[in-house]
């Protein structure tokens, strides 16, 4: 066991994952001696050389498109964006390539690869560097989205994603990359992509978060005293509704918090998913607390954009009081 | 010194049989055996039979858009010709010839144009299915040949576009990243003077597209792709370049296309008839046969003889792909993930995406019998 | 009045706003000389010259990312990308710079353009020529989205993109190019851009979908015979939530129609706004039909995947028999 | 002739005032009035302490992440010496030398950097803001240039972007629709040895970027970036090339960045310390000074004034940024559309997401008081 943050536990997955399978090769910009910008694969180069750990020209499709290569040759890559808000270049080649190639090809080629991208706002960074686009993935089929908001499920959830055989996304919430520290076994450990992890029970009110958020929400809840369930999606595609679903229908009531834009959101699907499996048992509409339909603003503005213990207090509240 | 040259090349067009019947011999003797030059000459006609049948189809309403591959034949073949069984062809959907010699089974191409998956799904060699995502195939190609460098198996892989996908950023990121990184890729460009109706000095009004290689510093070379001989050529030299050095070469082979974009085109809205009749000209079957018969390989008998033969046997490829069993819907779903979710199995089995059906034990129950929250 | 088809119905608003004004600029693959794969742009080569229909390289992302530049420039530049499937190079120019010039300059520099984009399925197509993605443009803030469903609609709707100062995307349901014909008024016209239109008036129930859907929706209702209110939503961001709303509030009951897979569809958000807004009227929970969650199959099945008026007939029933 | 030449190309570099102070007469004299020289060279003190305070202010928690200028100052001021007010000048975020020769407002970048848009809102010279999205403007100036030859309003535009960008998509793309359809940009790419700890040979291997011009046809020259009178030669042909035939040019500036990546990076991590010495001694402003007092324009006397009439200004620039009223939650909102929603209202209105609170109507509802369906 080791005290770690959450982008430690990243590299220790990482290396222990390595050094069992040699399939496993890391591209990405400035991943090799720098160790990557948020110093996710620190060591890795001088531990697994050159070859494995690879820096890549500054290229996002490049990236995802010879990632593609490399996974349908039967290798296990994975690639790396260096912040979500440049996976735009990339969009292609993994909506429309490595999201496709199983079921194009009937199973004939497969893309075994986990691509890792920071995620999300609140660290304070220029444009482009704080969005949450999980939602528009998630809307593609073929592929699995995981994004852990605990370095014992990082680690846990990121060697699943790499074992998976089919494209994952590993989302990883940087405004908690070095929040807190958390035991981590030093021995493998999976988790299993697809469920869901209820972070503490309650009978009033069921929360449902992800990523970063569901620090704020913990916070909420206590802050609120009320009885309340909070669920950490942990995987967001495919969504764990049964989990959901249980949980709502002991409560009746729920409140969805993510950074996202709202409109088209994951809040959208999990309230239509709730209305679908718990209608009978709704005692209040589902409430979403979460980014503006605008664009996530520059930094001076960030706190006020993001879904923070106050707002998510009022929703608590007044679905509450419903 | 105020103005120095950093850098000076010249890119160099290979031409071996030539459409007046010119025959290079120094640079082409022995460069192919005549069994080998007679058994491509039969390729080709299989595949022309092939293309006119599956034009027919599509006229016939059995099949959907189909492009007509007619006079492009001799790039994607010469390049199979020369790859070995380990090596990747990773193509557009003008190299059937090349694909067939590979040995593709002729009805995977039907079924995909069929509007069938199943046509994609291939055992028989290693080929990537037909990108119908103008420029995406090309980075495939790059990493599929990462991999076999990193593997040291001795593979590398070849991959082929036209000359408007090198108008994609893709395309400009799959050569950046195998030159950058070593990477044993052969970039072939079959500019056949067209992308649908934009004439290709609107993809490149550079004075070839082969020069497009020089931005990576990567070995660059044109070829007349109507050149059995050349291609073979300049293939042999690329891939040795590939095998031997890690390098990448882009090679821009001049060619054209006989017939429309595709079924669902017409050439005549944009295209000059002149330029058609020169290049029909330029078919490559012509220069191979009189070369054939000029060496006393090839008569007139054996051009029936291998007619009569291409045309039965793309009947019972044809036959073949129209007997496969219809799909099932289950196929939309089977291979969607290795291993289906929970609400996939759902959509699966209920074939509804509807919310109701969601929760069964929920249909029974309606507001009219009297719920209560 | 001319009886049109709506895709002639698009050429018709494209030359009488050509005509109207200078600061318009066609740009697209094939769309000069060719008119378009669809013919859309039949004849404007001719009539408007070739510095104003532009035959562009082969490069979505391009055409995307030198449009915004006309239009910063004060142009009125409208690109064309020749089917759906292709927007995937033009995502990141799209959506990171487009969407977002206006509100990272604070509106010093604008992005007025149209962008046309052939949309959907059923015309027996080759792969990635039949998807439906609005809800991942929808999911973008800063880009306006429409998609009409007649040939009035088109006319009025395209002309009010055009005029609009923001960047508006204007899907065209490309199998109903040519399915029906309509009177369209020679005279110009707008269709304001947020607006729904209630095709039909219902008691018992509200249909919402939008694009080609609508003809399926509209041939269920008549084959239901129930009393059943359709709205077509013509304009997909901003949505129209007030005639929603109002619709369901009378019926307490409705079925959403669309093409795009279910997950995050734009099926979810309309959904959770109903629950918002009409939690109280809601006699039964709101159906979903629409896409499966898989990647449009090739055409020999992809009259399975899209939402018929069977699927469509049996999701009135349960949802009436609620 | 089997084997010919179809092109063939030499790529140039230009060097008027070396690092040893060696300055060619011939291309240089009367390429920069004095007054001109003198000016310029006062103005990169200007940059220079704005670098070193911007630098500071990030490190004291006053402003976030902050890319340092330092050493390449030269590129960017050459061309907007010599570009004309109504052009179009497209940068990244390491032109402020250039930007604030043009006119820009040098609070406008430290907003910018301390997170606030309104940085961005420039009316006083045509410029894009700031671009983050590494290889995302070149698109923009090939448009806005489009627009002046369209407009025939005699403008051009001219970009600015690093050897890292080089390596996105959407550089080929720009560049190509810039050769193809006759677009007068002049594409600079200041190669400055790295894309944060990435060498340029993994970004482009060839011997020289400029050569990646050549991919389109496009004129393309290698020049001396930390030479300020080799800069104006080639940007005062490639804005003539522009001009008069509406043709693109590339310019590789060969320069280096003296300080990290950016006030996140520690170069040290990935950099020679030799490299860095070496390039100390190019430092543009050595050689400018050193020419400026060889022809008696410049002495230390003045220098020294210049270096307090520097700190002054930036003080006083600093006191602009950091006296602005914080901006407002409407903010956010307010520019997001010509045109708010109704949505859009009622979430500035509100400042809610929330599902309740869109009705305000039912919040007052509650189920325990006895709603009834
Ligand atoms: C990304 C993308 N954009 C547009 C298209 C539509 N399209 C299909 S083929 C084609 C032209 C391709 O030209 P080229 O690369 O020269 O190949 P050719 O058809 O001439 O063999 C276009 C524009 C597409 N399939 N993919
Ligand atoms: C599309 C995109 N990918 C990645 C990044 C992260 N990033 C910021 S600067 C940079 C390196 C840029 O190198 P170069 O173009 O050479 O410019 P320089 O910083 O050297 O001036 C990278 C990778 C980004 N901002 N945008
Ligand atoms: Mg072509
Ligand atoms: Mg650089």
């Amino acid at each position: 066991m080791a005290n770690l943050t959450l982008v430690q536990s990243i590299t220790l997955a990482l290396i222990q994952e390595m050094e069992k399978d040699e399939r496993i090769i890391l591209l990405g910009e400035d991943i090799g001696l720098n160790g990557g910008v948020f110093r996710a694969t620190e060591g890795l180069f001088q531990r697994f050389g050159g070859e494995r750990v690879v820096d890549a020209p500054l290229a996002e499709s490049g990236i995802m498109g010879t990632a593609i290569g490399l996974a349908m040759a039967g290798l296990r890559p994975i690639p790396e964006i260096q912040f979500e808000g440049f996976m735009g270049p990339a969009f292609d080649q993994l909506t429309n390539q490595a999201a496709r190639f199983n079921s194009r090809t009937r199973g004939g080629l497969t893309c075994p690869l986990t691509l890792r991208v920071p995620v999300g706002g609140g660290i304070h960074a220029p444009e482009l560097h704080s969005d949450s686009p999980e939602a528009i993935y998630t809307h593609t089929p073929g592929l699995k989205i995981v994004m852990p908001s605990s370095p014992y499920d990082a680690k846990g959830l990121l060697i699943s994603a790499i074992r998976d055989p089919n494209p994952v996304i590993f989302f990883e919430p940087k405004r908690i990359y070095r929040a807190f520290r958390e035991e981590v076994p030093e021995d493998e450990y999976t988790i299993p992509i697809g469920e869901a992890r209820t972070v503490c029970e309650g009978e009033e009110l069921t929360m449902v978060s992800w990523g970063a958020s569901v620090v704020q929400c913990a916070n909420a809840i206590q802050e609120s005293g009320k009885n309340i369930e909070l669920i950490d999606l942990r995987t967001i595609n495919p969504i764990d509704m049964d989990t959901i679903a249980s949980s709502v229908q002991k409560t009746g009531r729920c409140v969805i918090v993510h950074e996202a834009p709202k409109t088209c959101g994951l809040g959208a699907e999990i309230a239509t998913g709730i209305m679908e499996h718990c209608f009978l048992n709704l005692e209040a509409p589902v409430q979403r607390v979460c980014g503006f339909d605008t664009i996530m603003p520059y930094y001076k503005l960030e706190l006020d954009y993001l879904p923070d213990v106050e707002r998510i207090g009022k929703a608590i509240n007044e679905t509450l009081a419903y | 010194m105020p103005v120095s040259t950093v850098f000076e090349t010249k890119i160099e067009r290979v031409s071996i049989l030539d459409e007046h019947g010119n025959f290079d011999s120094q640079l082409g003797e022995g460069l192919i055996p005549n069994d080998d030059a007679v058994a491509m000459y039969k390729h080709i006609l299989v595949c022309r039979r092939f293309d006119e049948i599956a034009f027919k189809l599509q006229r016939s309403g059995r099949m959907g858009t189909y492009p007509e591959n007619r006079g492009q034949e001799v790039p994607s073949l010469g390049a199979a010709y020369v790859l070995q069984k380990k090596d990747w062809m990773v193509t557009c959907y003008r190299e059937n010839a090349g694909l067939f010699w590979r040995g593709l089974p002729m009805e995977k191409i039907l079924l995909h144009w069929m509007g069938d998956e199943r046509g994609n799904h291939i055992d028989e060699c290693n080929v990537t299915p037909i990108a119908i995502a103008i420029g995406s195939q090309m980075l495939h190609a790059t990493g599929l040949a990462w991999a076999g460098k990193y593997r040291k198996d001795g593979s590398i892989a070849c991959t082929f576009f036209g000359d408007g996908a090198t108008s994609e950023g893709d395309f400009h990121e799959a050569a950046n990243f195998a030159a950058n990184l070593d990477i044993p890729v052969v970039f072939v460009c079959q500019n056949n003077g067209w992308a649908i109706s934009t004439p290709s000095k609107i993809e490149c009004s550079a004075p070839t597209i082969a020069q497009r290689g020089l931005a990576y510093g990567m070995d660059c070379v044109q070829v007349d792709g109507n050149d059995l001989f050349a291609m073979v050529k300049v293939m042999k030299d690329a891939t040795a370049n590939a095998r031997e050095n890690n390098r990448p070469t882009f090679i821009e082979a001049t060619t054209y296309r006989l017939g429309d974009h595709t079924t669902a085109d017409d050439a005549r809205r944009y295209r000059d008839t002149d330029e058609l009749a020169m290049w029909e000209k330029r078919d490559p079957t012509i220069r191979l046969r009189n070369y054939l018969e000029q060496k006393d390989l090839w008569s007139s008998a054996k051009e029936e003889e291998q007619l009569a033969f291409a045309a039965d046997l793309v009947s019972a490829v044809v036959a073949n792909a129209e007997e496969i069993d219809a799909p099932t819907t289950n196929d939309i779903f089977d291979s969607m993930y290795i291993g289906l979710s929970s609400e996939l199995q759902k959509q699966r089995q209920t074939l509804r995406t509807s919310s109701i059906g969601q929760d069964p034990s929920q249909i029974a129950q309606t507001a009219k019998e009297g719920v209560v929250k």
